[in-house]
């Protein structure tokens, strides 16, 4: 089993954390993990990504061009990756930033108004967290209790207090995917 | 969870070199390897070692000269333009006889390129981009596990044969975020005496002197002698590859670094597909693999050479078959890496054209 | 004081915020709203706007271009000499460029 | 304030200042509140109103302004890393009567191209060399530069340069002040409006010169990363004067009397 | 005394040069290529020309850069370790596609090496010594006449393509004298009109930029592409060779540069005793007279490549034969040049171990 | 007088000056007169005379003392042109309790060495730099160098340096001497006992320095060329006192108090 | 037919302009020339020499090891290249500044006080054409006249009013070599 | 004054006249006779040398070795310190190496 996903949106709103999060669960679950970042002058624009690939078996080329699953953050980044999903795959997205929503009809969108939920939560750094918690319950990547072993690893030990707010998040995440209606 | 660390290539290459006692770093920065010299100026000098930002390559790479000179394990790190400039150094380096590691994160050229990925610089590193009859010994990695394990063995080889060592990766490898596990290494088992190194130069010896400059042609003719012998010994021992379903393969598939494992997938689909093929991923560039290659092709219908650049190993996969079978070649250019469909469908494209069927003859 | 006017080309602004600081009457600032880029954009907010051009010096992305009711004729100071085409430098004695 | 007031407004007005036809529409790549294209702008600005457009050749640098050339609307040709200023004797020496600039970064004009910025004003080329020193390598995601303060934290440099390790900040502008082929040398920057008009006024006199055949103009502007400093833009200039002055004060270090 | 001059080979190079309507020359010392530019401050600035002594090689490929880019006729020369320096700005002016000549007048190596005459650089001109896919045209000369010839030649075809045109020779060349006579060359007949150069924007046209950055992985393969296509119209149309007694041949020398001379009277030597056979002389090295060694080698027992170096060259004869015959290498290095007897006892070995009587089959 | 006479002289006397056994017994390959083999001996008698011979690693250049380490009986390492200071620093990064010096000509340090040179001083690398300075490429037979005097021929300014071609000689010496990573900077010379003497001083003392680790010392010997220069090596003396000293005055640049 | 010579002495002597006088006899004659001097930093120690080839056809190499004529004008170059003289070849020297005489047997060795003769004449730098003399009597690589005509062409117009003393000093030389014993 | 001689190692001796230049005493003169290596090489023709050294500072070659009547102490004057074995630099007041 396979999964790749991409990751998009700008620069500081935590693309590259949320898929690091999600490939130290999938290493925690024993997986084979490839993470790749956009890297170089392209990141001058303000935006970022990341590509995550995790599978039981060796993975071959960690920049691939289509994806089981899109998180677009941002306008830019539905515009740009839409077309990238597979069809029958998912792409999800930030509803607070973006204002033209996805059109495709043979993938999967779900719409979070993450940023919206963060504000609620009281700190907006957690948005990608509430993203990352609807994916883990619309698909089966890893596994929410992995995410939150992750968390441990991947935030450095004086953020630890943030845990449970992460943890919070993330189930929020979850509770807005499961409610959200297919586009 | 277990020893494994999620990281960088280029960080888990940096991690290495402090585990096999690198004792200094001169470089200087550039996309896609900057975290090398990131990471080493942190984590490397909080464990002691010596790392000093170069004002260019150029200079770098004479630092490393002298380093060396004066005997100890130094390394060096660049992308393409900037190996480019390293070149009348490393003609120097490997004239003199110095033992050191470069690593090459090889991105896409000519020029300034792209920063993405690629494999142009194949023949630079293999054929000797600086001027003069030399070589380097060169390691392609093609997992962030190897970008570090390379590293231990990068310098030993360096250490025993008196030669600059390069670490051909590229930005994926460099960029990307894989699992990867330390080995046990004790540095003091590995790194041999070095008493020709200029140290200060004690009553008992005669001063040690570093030096490519041998004014008399018969002198230098000689140290280029003593060099050939040199790398005929490293060809005959320290060949390294991987052989993957060669065993009962009609067709052959030739890769290194990260396409060989864009490869792998592709014979894994092509198998499926029933076309039995196997992969030769060479993972000494120099010395290159032509022994099993040319033992294999003997065998197989055609042989198929993948890339990211417009063809250089190949050129070396061809010497190596020496018309035994036909050679074919595909690559991709600028930063494009190729995909596992796209390297099937050529080896659909040899295979129409030299069915195995055939009677064996030559190309 | 002059009565002047700023126009900017929104989809381009980056929301610096250096017009804002540079503004001497506190003319600017941020919009919530954000533009297709992902930026808080600037809008002109009040009514005294001398048309001093500060702004759009400091903006990096030459979104802003400015207004000012009529009145000055521009003064050359230097000059060029001897190329093809006329060339007329012109800053003038205050050394705004016009 | 509606659009239409805003039109019917503006009917009365005359434009007072106007991005320069000399810059091309393309949105500048640069980070929030960069410099860089503040210095492009100015430029070209000179370039607009003095009327040389069609005798103007530029050179871009490797560093965040390797794409200068998509914005600067004149001819321009894109060196290799620090050797800008060769490529622009290589222009002027063959085509003398254009105007001829080269612009740089602090790492491409005083780290891999010291040699070329020494020789290029030693030689007393007949360009004008603008660099543009933001104490760091910006490009490349925020290393370390010649000209990087004791103390500030870089990327190559996490806990603060210190001599020791990486030696002083490097004032190469006083240097090739020394040089007698350089004829105007003079330190600016862009953080404030009237520091924009200096700089104006400063690459204005250099084309002067150059046309007068005077030697080397080198203008340094001391100019701001809010990505690598990772600070907000407004912040990053009040750093810059608070910082950055001491050590690189604005002024003609050499100028014609 | 008719039209000849008795001039060095470095100095007939420079003087051609002048004529063939080099505007402007930046370079920097070294043995054994220093009187091309003395040459050219002396005599060449009395015509007319620019001639600057550059701080560095590094410097000087990057003026050269720039002043190609502007549209001018420009040239530098430099010996192997300076060539070395040039490698980044090379791989730039490849990518860039700016016309321009380069001049290696190869010593010893590696490193510091000798001033002697050697062909170790063959791999660093042909293969791409700097970054990324490119090719230089190379032109070998093996006389002070060609010295001079091959610099219109040069010239025109860097015009023509938009491509460096490099001039490989060695010190011996340089610096001996022979019989020179020059062409008629009328400048304005040979350099086409450079709508692409940067030397100010009027209205009508857009912005001409010089560049080789194209961030897009997508667009820098299209650049790539576009190189390739060019090089592969360039490898039809621009090969140059000499073949002498291959009619008949049952052996084949190949041999470039001042050792085809020395070649050439191995051959007769060996001829005087009976052994028939001939020489290919490749005049560019690349793009590589593959095919004409190719159509040879399948009637001839066997081929001997001689160069001044440990084995380069041959590579590119072992690609061209691809196995329809043996192929053998003698070489000399460090700066020492080989004697026809040598040749000649190198050419019975392989007699004595090929026949011609044997069968044709493949090795 | 008879050989016998003057052994028996020999015998009353004491030895007061004797070729330093940190020389080799080599036969110096340099042209009658030249300057190069009298710094080499006396940078060996401080050698010798401080005891410091096995804590010592130099390096040479390309240049004419490029077979310096055929001389100077201490461990030595042969750089790239230009790269002296560069490989020098690699030494003396590894090995920081070492004496380490570097030898350079003026084309080595002061042209395609640039960088390096300004980047060493400017690091403040704890070493000796040792600038022989004869204004010309003397190895590559007589070139222009960058400290080439206005008017003087050479092989590549056949009609004199001129600075419309060629720029104005480089006073690299001045331009270390202003970064804070130098302590020591001075110009000396050999074309006299005296000047022998107070070079030896130089040396000395730079060594002294190293060994505070004080920083960048920096030694400039204004020398001769008769090959180069056309000349007699006594007429070369004399030329060198009427021409080079105005423009390259002898003495300490910058002295520690 | 071909010449294979060398010229060996210090710097100063002549050595390369005797060389390139020889040179543009054989060209006026229609010969083929090659001309290789010794460069690069063993000039340094104030040595230098050149080789001279003349041929009817081709010529290969213009670096070889054995001469059919060396021309030697000091001490070192006698120890350094009476050993590279072809069996049956011709070796001369100036016995002036030869101490040391050669001793081969299988060679012609011709012993000319060439320093001696030309202090005589009153120009010490025309001793190198005394030496040419001396071996254009004793062998026939060019005609004398086209040495005369090729003087013209080596020496600097300025000079050519030393044209006459060249001369004199090629005749004497042939005079010397008539008249010397075979050692 | 003292009274000193000197010795030449004639056969790498360049005649390159710098020591007879340096002799305050003109007790040097190149020899008509020239050596292995075709140099005309210095000797010493009058009796006057007072050791001083200053012949031997200049050479290049290093060829000359100078003998001075017995009778100075040497005067440590600067001193390396810290290295593994005993450092003195023996300069004495006057600068003369010793
Ligand atoms: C030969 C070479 N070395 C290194 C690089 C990588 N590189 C690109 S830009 C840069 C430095 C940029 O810093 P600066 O010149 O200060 O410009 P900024 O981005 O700060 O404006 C470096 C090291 C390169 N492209 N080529
Ligand atoms: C990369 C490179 N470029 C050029 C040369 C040729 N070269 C050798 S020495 C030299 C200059 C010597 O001049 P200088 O440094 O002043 O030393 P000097 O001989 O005068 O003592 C040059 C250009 C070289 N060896 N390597
Ligand atoms: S023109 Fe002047 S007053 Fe108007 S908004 Fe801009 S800065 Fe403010
Ligand atoms: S300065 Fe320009 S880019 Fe920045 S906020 Fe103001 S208008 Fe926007
Ligand atoms: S990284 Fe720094 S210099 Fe580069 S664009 Fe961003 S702010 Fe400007
Ligand atoms: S060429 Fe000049 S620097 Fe070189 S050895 Fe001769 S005199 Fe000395
Ligand atoms: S020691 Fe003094 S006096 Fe004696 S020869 Fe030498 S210079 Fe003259
Ligand atoms: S200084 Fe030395 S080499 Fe020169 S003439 Fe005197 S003894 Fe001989
Ligand atoms: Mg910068
Ligand atoms: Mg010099």
């Amino acid at each position: 089993m396979t999964h790749e996903l991409l990751f998009a949106g700008f620069g500081g709103q935590g693309v590259l954390s949320m898929g690091m999060t999600l490939s130290y669960a999938g290493m925690i679950e024993g997986k084979e993990i490839s993470w790749m970042p956009s890297y170089g002058p392209e990141m001058r624009g303000g935006t970022a990504n990341c590509i995550v690939i995790i599978s039981d078996g060796k993975i071959s080329s960690p920049i691939i061009s289509s994806f089981d699953i899109v998180v677009a953050l941002n306008q830019p980044s539905v515009e740009k990756f839409e077309r990238a999903v597979k069809p029958g795959g998912l792409l999800v997205y930030d509803s607070t930033n973006v204002i033209t929503p996805p059109t495709r009809a043979d993938i999967q969108i779900l719409s979070v108004p993450a940023s919206e939920e963060a504000v609620k939560l009281k700190n907006t750094k957690i948005m990608n967290m509430i993203l990352l918690g609807a994916i883990l319950d619309r698909t089966h990547v890893v596994a929410g209790e992995s995410v939150t072993r992750a968390l441990r690893k991947v935030l450095p030990e004086r953020y630890h207090h943030l845990l449970p707010l992460n943890e919070q998040a993330l189930r929020r995440g979850g509770e807005l995917a499961s409610v959200a209606q297919p586009a | 969870m277990n020893d494994f660390r999620l990281m960088k290539g280029n960080e888990a290459l940096a991690e290495a070199a402090i585990s096999a006692g690198c004792r200094a770093y001169f470089g200087y920065p550039i996309t896609p390897q900057s975290e090398i010299l990131e990471y080493l100026t942190d984590e490397g000098r909080r464990r002691g070692m010596i790392v000093l930002q170069a004002e260019s390559e150029v200079a770098a790479i004479n630092m490393i000269y002298g380093a060396a000179g004066a005997g100890a394990r130094v390394m060096t790190s660049s992308s393409s333009p900037g190996i480019s400039l390293m070149q009348e150094g490393l003609s120097y380096i490997a004239s003199a006889e110095l033992p050191c590691l470069v690593v090459n994160v090889n991105r896409g050229g000519p020029g300034l390129g792209t920063i993405q990925p690629a494999q142009g610089d194949y023949f630079q590193a293999t054929k000797g981009g600086g001027h003069g009859d030399y070589h380097l010994i060169v390691l392609a990695p093609s997992s962030v596990q190897e970008m570090a394990e390379f590293v231990y063995d990068g310098f030993d080889l360096a250490d025993r044969y008196r030669n600059p060592v390069m670490i051909l990766a590229d930005g994926a490898l460099g960029q990307m975020m894989e699992k990867v596990e330390f080995p046990e290494y004790r540095v003091e088992d590995h790194v041999p005496p070095k008493p020709w190194a200029t140290v200060g130069k004690p009553p008992e010896r005669p001063a040690n002197i570093i030096t490519s400059l041998h004014i008399q042609p018969e002198k230098m003719e000689q140290i280029n002698l003593r060099l050939q012998e040199k790398y005929r010994v490293i060809e005959s021992r320290e060949v390294r590859y991987e052989a993957i379903h060669t065993d009962d393969a009609e067709y052959l598939i030739v890769a290194y670094g990260l396409v060989a494992r864009i490869a792998h997938k592709a014979v894994e689909v092509a198998r499926a597909e029933g076309i039995r093929v196997g992969l030769i991923r060479p993972i000494t560039l120099y010395p290159f693999p032509s022994g099993p290659i040319r033992s294999i092709a003997k065998k197989v219908a055609g042989v198929l050479t993948v890339e990211m650049n417009a063809g250089q190993m190949v050129e070396d996969v061809r010497l190596a078959v020496n018309g035994k079978a036909p050679v074919s070649f595909y690559g991709r250019m600028g930063g494009v890496i190729p995909a596992p469909e796209e390297i099937v469908r050529e080896l659909k494209t040899l295979a129409a054209a030299h069915p195995h069927a055939q009677p064996a003859e030559t190309y | 004081m002059a009565k002047g006017t700023v126009v900017f080309d929104i989809e381009n602004c980056k929301g610096c915020e250096l017009c804002i600081e540079a503004c001497p009457q506190d003319s600017l600032e941020l919009s919530p709203r954000i533009n297709a880029q992902g930026y808080h954009y600037v809008v002109l907010v009040k009514d005294n706007c001398t048309g001093c051009t500060n702004c759009a010096l400091v903006c990096p992305d030459a979104v802003i271009t400015v207004y000012r009711e009529k009145k000055k004729t521009r003064v050359p100071v230097a000059r060029i000499s001897g190329v093809t085409q006329n060339i007329t430098v012109t800053i003038d004695e205050e050394g705004k460029p016009s | 304030m509606g659009q239409d007031v805003v039109d019917a407004a503006l009917e009365q007005m005359e434009c007072v200042y106007a991005r320069p036809d000399t810059l091309t529409d393309t949105r500048f790549h640069y980070c929030p509140g960069c410099g860089h294209s503040v210095v492009h702008r100015v430029i070209m600005e000179v370039v607009q109103e003095a009327g040389i457009r069609e005798q103007t050749i530029g050179v871009a640098p490797v560093g965040c302004s390797v794409f200068a050339y998509n914005y600067m609307d004149v001819d321009m040709q894109e060196a290799a890393h620090g050797r800008a200023s060769a490529v622009a004797t290589g222009i002027k020496r063959v085509l003398p009567d254009r105007f001829v600039f080269s612009y740089q970064g602090d790492g491409d004009l005083a780290a891999i191209g010291t040699a070329e910025t020494i020789h290029t004003c030693n030689r007393g080329e007949n360009i004008l060399m603008v660099f543009v020193n933001n104490a760091i390598y910006g490009m490349t995601g925020g290393q370390m530069a010649p000209t990087t303060l004791l103390g500030m934290k870089t990327s190559t440099s996490p806990a603060g340069r210190t001599v020791e390790t990486a030696g002083f900040p490097l004032k190469i502008t006083e240097m090739v002040a020394m040089l007698p082929g350089t004829y105007y040398v003079t330190r600016q920057s862009v953080h404030t409006p009237n520091a924009v008009r200096q700089l104006k006024k400063a690459i204005t006199k250099s084309f002067q010169y150059q046309k007068e055949r005077k030697g080397t103009c080198f203008i340094e502007v001391v100019s701001n990363c809010p990505s690598g400093w990772k600070m907000t833009p407004v912040q990053s200039n009040a750093w810059l004067v608070e910082n950055m002055f001491p050590l690189y004060p604005p002024g003609d270090i050499k100028a014609p009397k």
